[in-house]
């Protein structure tokens, strides 16, 4: 029987450097098979490949993608898209039409013509499908980031497809709305889907697939079933990944807040308030995690400590003083003081701007700094967040997604801040250099007393590096307390949230 | 609690906004018009008056009272809704209205075609942006843009008209009906005003398509099998309307008042050509009357276009940026 | 296919280049006069008279070798001035929207009561009051700023909610680095497109005030058009040439620009 | 080369006469919204042509001859203190009622009211006020000045003669057309009116159009839209007609018009009357008359009124650089810069202006062309300081002419001569001494005079063959249809 997918050979270059280097593999019809690989190694752009599809700068040198008997590349077959794969990409933020209300976008993903009187109807089942509300009549603008992936998902399997390529489908997830979506794929693949899923969270897909493929630096290193790759890496890079090391012990930092938030009410336009009385303090060197369900006003938050959401109530402090809400009113020493890695690293940086320029603006504005040391300084932040240096001149666009990501923290901690407030930094990254991140903001945290709050939905992460937790449920704080006590290490990770999320 | 109600005070608050620029507009160009050269009355007496005349006339006319109070007296007036007497003695609302009518009718057939053509046409040049279309589109419309509106009338005509003999050369609208009545004499005209608008937009919308197409969520859809036509319907238009409506509106606004050439070249009866000569020959209350209804006509217009980019942005409209 | 555009695109320089080399020599290679007649009115070209005469027995190709460069320094200046002020207005206004409410109505209303005034009676209260080239210059360029203005702020609008000007906000970039480098660059297509048809505009509006009596050279490439069309039939050269002129600027410099758009990459989108 | 007209324009067709019945549509420059039925409110030509087949006079001109239109005499006192007017009998109104004295005494006081956009400028010569119904047909009209020749200026001058009673915008005339349908700027239809004293006109309907734009004007007739076209543009004529059914016409030499230019002779440098004569020798009448006019016309010897009666048709000046530098320097303006001013009030003014710029350059004089838009053009005060004025005047009585002149300070010739003799051709009753008078006023004009007329322009129209009887009564941009049809 000839598979369903079959790559052969397949080389992408961009510039003269290799991204995906002879990379070959099979996949049969209900089949399910996960890519893992470190952030940059190709997984990407080899899914693209598959769907006939080369990233500007990105151009294909040898090899094959032939799925269903038909070639992807140089020019995609019609039908190959949506009708045979159905896709969802790395970066909902930047996926969503934004001018389309999501149940119009949803709609054409069924790629048929829905009666009007059931439309509604129809939307909503597609949402529910992956643990949403209706949220047809919003526009995606107007969603959280977990909201927006599901809708992705949604979209991708409203038309029924063979295969589904999925790109880090679940990195904005909690763990409720990743085992729901992780169930509904799992039942796709028993139906017959074949399932090609790039993830590094190895442990939540060991239910679902059959085989993992592992890549490094564009190499395919390792590809066996499930259980041979995780229990038995042979390849180093496997051996790596798989070796999860991040532990930091969680101490009690005591002394004043630096920053101390009180009472905020929040919301967006005329609808219902998001956050109500929520208050928070973390102090130097302290790191405090927020952790909620997806939806919940994390991000919401998150902007609002930032300066950039106007709250309607509430009090803020910065080392005692009071730090205006509207971000223009703050001084640039308290705007340096506090700053905000947000959630969707496409959006945050300008696509026409080098790393090398979003790495010195914070440098010439908030920092004063001499010109001569910029160059210095740009290559320390990105050794800091384990980017190569080489990387300084490239734009946005010829990034991999966790490589933007970690430019993003790399920005804002050129300002060098009292501050840093985290959005999901490390969703995008495979476990070995989300751990490196980790620590190397635990090491700041030391040496500099810089406070963390780190919005997370992974109590994993909260666990490892949190020393207390604030819980948020319904838009209010239901829990707050040393990380210690709230998620016992005893617990396993399902069991810290239901319980978490249950006692709330 | 209802969506509308911050709109309503936004749109509120600018037409009495609006108002208040009409005011200072009518005030300013009363003033204006004062200071430029040339004298109503020695301009339409001609060379057979002597300065003795002219003097006399003025006095007659109260041309020789200050500039505020003939204002005040004019301002007084068009609150009863009276536009005042032309300098040849016809009541301004009269000599006004069929005219004002006869434009709106041009530029509202002009702009009729020139929202699905230039969109269709924008849209489709950046579509294939680089190939024949695009080619053909972008130095089709470069081409009219670079030629002035009366250059293509006159070309028009000369092949339409005089050689082909398919259209009438000139508007001849008989006494007592409307241009309505003989819609062949509409063609050259709204032809004429279309291709240097369409030109124009095309190339606006061009670009703003242009930029959307390398937007990200475009190559998502791509990816995600969505049809070209999905995407350009759905992402494409949209995200040019905004600027593009900008375009159409102040292009529609314009040809009322200003296709003063085409109406030149077609002897046709609108107002584009009225307010050039009253300006030239000083009839001052037929070009205040003129003033103040193009502005009051332009300023709703704005408001109309500010709200098509609140109405027409995602962000501005659920954002309560009204 | 590839090779043909690659042809296209150096053909589109180098007419640009010839154009502009044109305007800038013209005067001194111009075998007359501007205004000295050669010959008789409307005569068909010849050795005498390359591209024949004009409509006073003029040489039409020294007036367009003369004409070239005031419809550069007046036209030009009039089309660039516009949209800059336009553009900087509507892009502030866009920006002002998310931080400085009071700016918007305070930089968009002066400009809607610009557009709100015809354009001819504009043009003419400007130059009684300025009866010079700066004057008109002034002139053309106000009208033409409301207009410049709208396409910037609608345009502007759609990308000035993004994070990454949020962000440049929150670290508290000048009001420079937000227009020129955050926002400028996601809209610069539409602004170039509107830039090229103020020129044209400007050329024509500029031939108009020549007729108004506030002509600021005697063979200006616009007024060359306005004074051959009664006697086009009769000597299209005259008309042609001028017409050809005006556009190869239009299209090379749009063709170019289009190029310039595409290359840096880290200036325009 | 280009420069040959493509055919030559023949004479308005003389050798057919119109036949009784059928619509004549024509084509005239319009003035837009501010034309008007009044006939003292409308000035543009299709309001002039109009009210001439609306409305009639006391007078006409047949040619340059007076003929008798409403009034059969105007017979003036002995002293020209006064006249009597006897009035045409039999005449009816449109609307039926009977022409009287009354009427024509309500309308002297009508046209000279100031409050008329076009006041008459008769009032200048007659005291209206003081005028006297004699009898039905009789009036005794007193005079402000001497007069000799008062039917001279009643022709000369608009002098419609409106119904007493009945606002002038009705329209209620005695003339061969009574107007059926208007609209400004756009159309007047006109029926024919089948009382008429003079007998009923040719076409049963008269259908005039306006245009503003002289090729607009063209294209009508060219397209079959309309049947006839005056003061077509040279350009126009010389394209040609594109059908075997039409011809250009020329209104042959009456109705040329004068073009040139008035010398400022109240300052320096055109006070002395030699650097008046080195700009008539200075210029190129031939090339001007060529270039401008496309040769559409003839030089001119630089008197004005060219075709009215008792004009000097002297021969014009040769060029002759030589003698004009001499001149210059004589009165020692070598090199000096004087201004002209100018704006395109009529097609060609700007050119000449030009033109002439380049030709004086060659005797040593340097004219700036100062060129203003066409509402300030006869702003006296730049007028005074201007030092030279382009100028047109079409085949007007020299009295109206030279009067008009003299009216601008800046612009008559400041010379007693020239004042006396204008003064006697006005008050006296003697032909043989107003005769007389005009040609003493013409040697000086020539002699020292500040008028450079340098070209006779023909008047041309655009007409299908079978219009017949187009007259030209005055001026030829705007002709007589009272007597016109199709043939
Ligand atoms: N257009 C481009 N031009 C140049 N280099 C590019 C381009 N796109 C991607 N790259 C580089 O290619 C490599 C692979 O990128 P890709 O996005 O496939 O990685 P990935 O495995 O998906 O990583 P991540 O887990 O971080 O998303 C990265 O090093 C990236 O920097
Ligand atoms: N502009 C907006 N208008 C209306 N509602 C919004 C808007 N932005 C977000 N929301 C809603 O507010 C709620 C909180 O959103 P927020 O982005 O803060 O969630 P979150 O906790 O960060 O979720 P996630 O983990 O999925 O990122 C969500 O239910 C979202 O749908
Ligand atoms: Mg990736
Ligand atoms: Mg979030």
């Amino acid at each position: 029987m000839t598979p369903l997918l079959q790559a052969t050979d397949l080389t992408l270059v961009a510039g003269a450097r290799p991204i995906v280097e002879r990379v070959s593999f099979a996949l049969a019809a209900g089949e399910a098979v996960a890519i893992t690989g470190a952030s940059g190694s190709g997984k990407t752009s080899l899914a693209m490949a598959i769907l006939g599809h080369l990233r500007e700068g990105v151009t294909h040198t040898g090899g094959s993608v032939v799925v269903d008997g038909l070639a992807s590349l140089p020019v995609p077959p019609p039908g190959l898209r949506g009708g045979l794969i159905g896709y969802v990409g790395q970066d909902p933020g930047s996926s969503l039409n934004p001018y389309a209300r999501i149940g119009k976008t949803l709609l054409q993903a069924t790629g048929r013509r829905v009666a009007r009187r059931e439309r509604a109807g129809v939307v909503a089942a597609l949402l529910d499908r992956v643990g949403l509300p209706d949220l047809g009549t919003r526009y995606p603008h107007q969603l959280s980031g977990g909201q927006q992936q599901r809708v992705v998902m949604a979209a991708a399997l409203a038309r029924d497809p063979r295969l589904l390529v999925l790109d880090e489908p679940t990195t904005a997830l909690d763990l409720v709305a990743k085992a729901e979506v992780v169930a509904e794929l799992r039942r796709r693949s028993v139906e017959g889907v074949a399932l090609l899923w790039i993830t590094h969270d190895l442990g939540s897909v060991r239910s679902v697939v059959d085989r993992v493929i592992v890549m490094d630096g564009g190499r395919v290193v390792e590809d066996g079933p499930v259980a041979d790759v995780l229990d038995r890496p042979v390849s180093s890079a496997a051996k790596h990944l798989l070796t999860s090391a991040c532990t930091t012990a969680s101490t009690t930092v005591t002394g004043p807040p630096v920053l101390r938030a009180a009472g905020i009410v929040a919301a967006y336009g005329r609808h219902a308030p998001v956050l109500t009385d929520v208050g928070l303090d973390v102090r130097a060197g302290e790191c405090l995690a927020v952790l909620g369900a997806s939806g919940v006003g994390k991000s919401t938050l998150a902007r609002t400590l930032a300066g950039l959401h106007r709250p309607s109530a509430g009090t803020l402090m910065l080392q005692g003083e009071s730090l205006a809400w509207d971000i223009h009113r703050r001084s640039r020493a308290q705007r340096a003081a506090v700053q905000l890695v947000g959630q969707n690293p496409a959006e945050a940086l300008h696509p026409r701007q080098t790393v090398r320029t979003a790495l010195e603006r914070p440098l010439v504005r908030l920092r004063a700094l001499p010109q001569s040391e910029y160059a210095g300084e740009v290559k320390l932040l990105l050794d800091a967040v384990r980017l190569p240096a080489e990387l300084a001149d490239r734009l946005p666009g010829e990034l991999s997604g966790g490589q933007r990501q970690r430019v993003a923290l790399a920005r804002a901690l050129a300002a060098r801040p009292e501050v840093i407030v985290c959005d999901e930094i490390t969703s995008a990254l495979d476990t070995v250099t989300q751990s490196d991140v980790l620590r190397m903001l635990t090491e700041l945290r030391a040496e500099l007393g810089l406070a963390i709050v780190l919005i997370t939905h992974d109590p994993e992460v909260a666990a490892t590096v949190s020393d207390r937790l604030l819980v948020l449920t319904g838009g209010r704080v239901t829990r707050t307390g040393p990380t210690a006590e709230l998620l016992p290490p005893s617990e396993s990770p399902e069991q810290r949230v239901r319980h978490l999320l249950a006692n709330s | 609690m209802t969506t509308a109600h911050p709109v309503l005070r936004h749109v509120a608050g600018r037409l009495v906004t609006s108002l208040c620029l009409l005011a200072g507009l009518s005030f300013l160009v009363f003033v204006g018009v004062e200071l430029l050269p040339g004298d109503p009355v020695s301009s339409r007496l001609g060379p057979t008056a002597t300065p003795e005349r002219i003097a006399t006339i003025r006095a007659e006319l109260g041309l020789d009272r200050p500039v505020l109070t003939r204002y005040g007296e004019w301002l007084g007036g068009v609150l009863h809704g009276d536009l005042g007497t032309s300098s040849i003695g016809q009541p301004v609302t009269t000599l006004l209205s069929s005219r004002i009518g006869n434009s709106a009718l041009l530029a509202g057939l002009a702009i009729a075609f020139l929202v699905p053509l230039s969109l269709g046409f924008g849209v489709l040049a950046a579509w294939r942006r680089g190939r024949t279309a695009d080619r053909v589109i972008s130095s089709g419309s470069l081409l009219l843009v670079s030629l002035p509106e009366f250059v293509v009338a006159g070309f028009l005509v000369l092949v339409l008209a005089v050689t082909l003999r398919l259209l009438p050369a000139v508007s001849l609208v008989p006494a007592g009906s409307s241009p309505l009545a003989r819609p062949s004499v509409l063609v050259l005209p709204v032809l004429s005003l279309l291709l240097v608008g369409l030109a124009y937009a095309t190339r606006v919308i061009r670009a703003a398509a242009a930029t959307t197409l390398r937007a990200p969520y475009i190559e998502f859809l791509r990816l995600s099998g969505r049809s070209e036509a999905e995407v350009i319907r759905t992402a494409v238009v949209p995200s040019v309307l905004p600027v593009a409506v900008q375009v159409w509106l102040l292009t529609g606004v314009s040809m009322v008042g200003g296709a003063v050439l085409v109406e030149k070249v077609f002897g046709y009866p609108g107002i584009g050509e009225l307010l050039v000569t009253s300006v030239q020959t000083g009839d001052l209350p037929v070009v205040q009357a003129l003033v103040l209804i193009l502005g009051a006509a332009t300023l709703t217009v704005l408001v109309l276009a500010d709200l098509a980019i609140i109405a027409l942005t995602p962000r501005l409209r659920t954002g309560g940026a009204a | 296919m590839k090779r043909l555009r690659g042809w296209a695109v150096t053909g589109g320089w180098t007419v640009f280049a010839v154009v502009l080399v044109v305007i800038l020599v013209g005067p001194m290679i111009a075998p007359h006069t501007a205004t000295h007649p050669v010959g008789p009115p409307f005569s068909l070209p010849s050795g005498n008279a390359l591209l024949g005469t004009d409509h006073l027995g003029r040489d039409v190709l020294s007036r367009l070798l003369h004409g070239g460069r005031p419809l550069l320094v007046t036209s030009l200046a009039a089309a660039l001035g516009g949209t800059l002020a336009g553009t900087l207005a509507g892009l502030l206004a866009a920006l002002a929207s998310s931080g400085r409410r009071w700016l918007e109505p305070v930089l968009m209303r002066p400009l809607d009561a610009i557009a709100a005034v015809p354009p001819i009676l504009l043009l003419l209260l400007c130059l009684t009051v300025m009866p010079n080239r700066t004057g008109l210059i002034l002139a053309v360029a106000i009208t033409s700023a409301p207009l410049s203005a709208r396409v910037a702020r609608a345009a502007a609008a759609q990308v000035t909610g993004r994070a990454h000007v949020e962000n440049a906000i929150a670290r508290g970039e000048s009001w420079t680095w937000l227009l020129g480098r955050e926002i400028l660059p996601l809209v610069a297509g539409p602004l170039l497109a509107d830039l090229g048809v103020r020129f044209v505009a400007a050329v024509y509006l500029v031939a108009a005030a020549g007729f108004l009596g506030l002509s600021t050279s005697d063979s200006d490439w616009g007024l060359l058009i306005v004074e051959a069309l009664p006697g086009a039939a009769l000597q299209p050269w005259a008309l042609l040439m001028p017409v050809a002129g005006v556009a190869l600027l239009a299209v090379a410099a749009n063709l170019s620009s289009d190029r310039l758009a595409h290359r840096s990459r880290g200036l325009l989108a | 080369s280009s420069a040959e007209p493509a055919a030559a324009p023949v004479r308005a067709g003389a050798a057919i006469t119109p036949r009784t019945g059928g619509t004549l549509r024509a084509v005239f420059t319009g003035g837009g919204a501010t034309e008007s039925l009044d006939p003292f409110a409308g000035g543009s030509p299709v309001d002039l042509v109009r009210h001439d087949v609306v409305f009639d006079s006391l007078f006409t001109f047949r040619g340059n001859e007076l003929a008798p239109a409403l009034a059969e005499s105007a017979v003036p006192a002995a002293n020209g203190r006064s006249f009597l007017l006897k009035l045409r009998e039999g005449v009816v109104w449109h609307d039926g009622s009977k022409f009287t004295a009354r009427d024509v005494l309500a309308s002297f006081q009508y046209m000279s009211a100031p409050q008329r956009p076009y006041p008459s400028e008769l009032s200048a010569y007659f005291d209206f006020s003081a005028a006297k119904v004699v009898d039905e047909l009789t009036l005794s009209v007193p005079t402000r000045q001497a007069v000799g020749d008062p039917a001279l200026l009643l022709a000369a001058f608009p002098a419609k003669i409106v119904k007493s009673g009945v606002t002038a915008t009705k329209a209620i005339g005695t003339g061969p057309y009574r107007v059926e349908a208007f609209a400004a700027g756009r159309e007047t239809r006109l029926k024919k009116f089948e009382q008429y004293w003079n007998g009923p006109a040719y076409a049963d309907e008269i259908v005039l159009t306006s245009l503003t734009d002289p090729q607009a004007k063209v294209n009508a007739v060219l397209t079959g839209q309309s049947d006839y076209t005056a003061d077509i543009p040279y350009t126009s004529a010389k394209t040609g007609a594109n059908s075997n059914d039409l011809e250009i016409r020329t209104a042959g030499d009456l109705g040329r018009v004068g073009f040139g230019f008035v010398l400022n002779a109240t300052k320096a440098p055109f006070r002395d009357p030699r650097a008046r004569k080195a700009v008539r020798l200075g210029i190129d009448r031939q090339a001007l008359v060529d270039s401008v006019l496309l040769g559409y016309g003839r030089p001119g010897n630089d008197l004005f009124g060219a075709g009215s009666k008792y004009f000097d048709a002297r021969e014009p000046l040769a060029r002759n650089v030589d003698e004009a530098r001499k001149l210059v320097r004589a009165a020692g303006i070598e090199g000096a810069t004087v201004t002209f001013r100018t704006a395109e009030y009529e097609i060609g003014y700007n050119a000449s202006t030009q033109l002439v710029a380049e030709q004086l350059k060659d005797i040593g004089l340097t004219v700036k062309a100062d060129v203003v838009g066409v509402p300030e053009f006869f702003d006296v005060k730049a007028l005074g300081q201007t030092d030279g004025i382009v100028f047109s005047i079409g085949a007007i009585p020299l009295l109206v002419a030279y009067t008009r002149l003299a009216a601008y300070p800046t612009l008559g010739l400041p010379d007693n001569q020239l004042r006396a003799a204008v003064s006697t051709a006005l008050a006296s009753t003697d032909e043989k001494q107003r005769q007389r008078a005009w040609v003493s006023v013409q040697t000086v004009m020539a002699d020292r005079g500040n008028t450079v007329v340098w070209g006779l322009a023909d008047t041309l129209s655009l007409a299908r063959k079978n219009v017949a009887g187009v007259e030209v009564r005055g001026q030829a941009k705007y002709p007589y249809l009272g007597k016109a049809g199709l043939a």
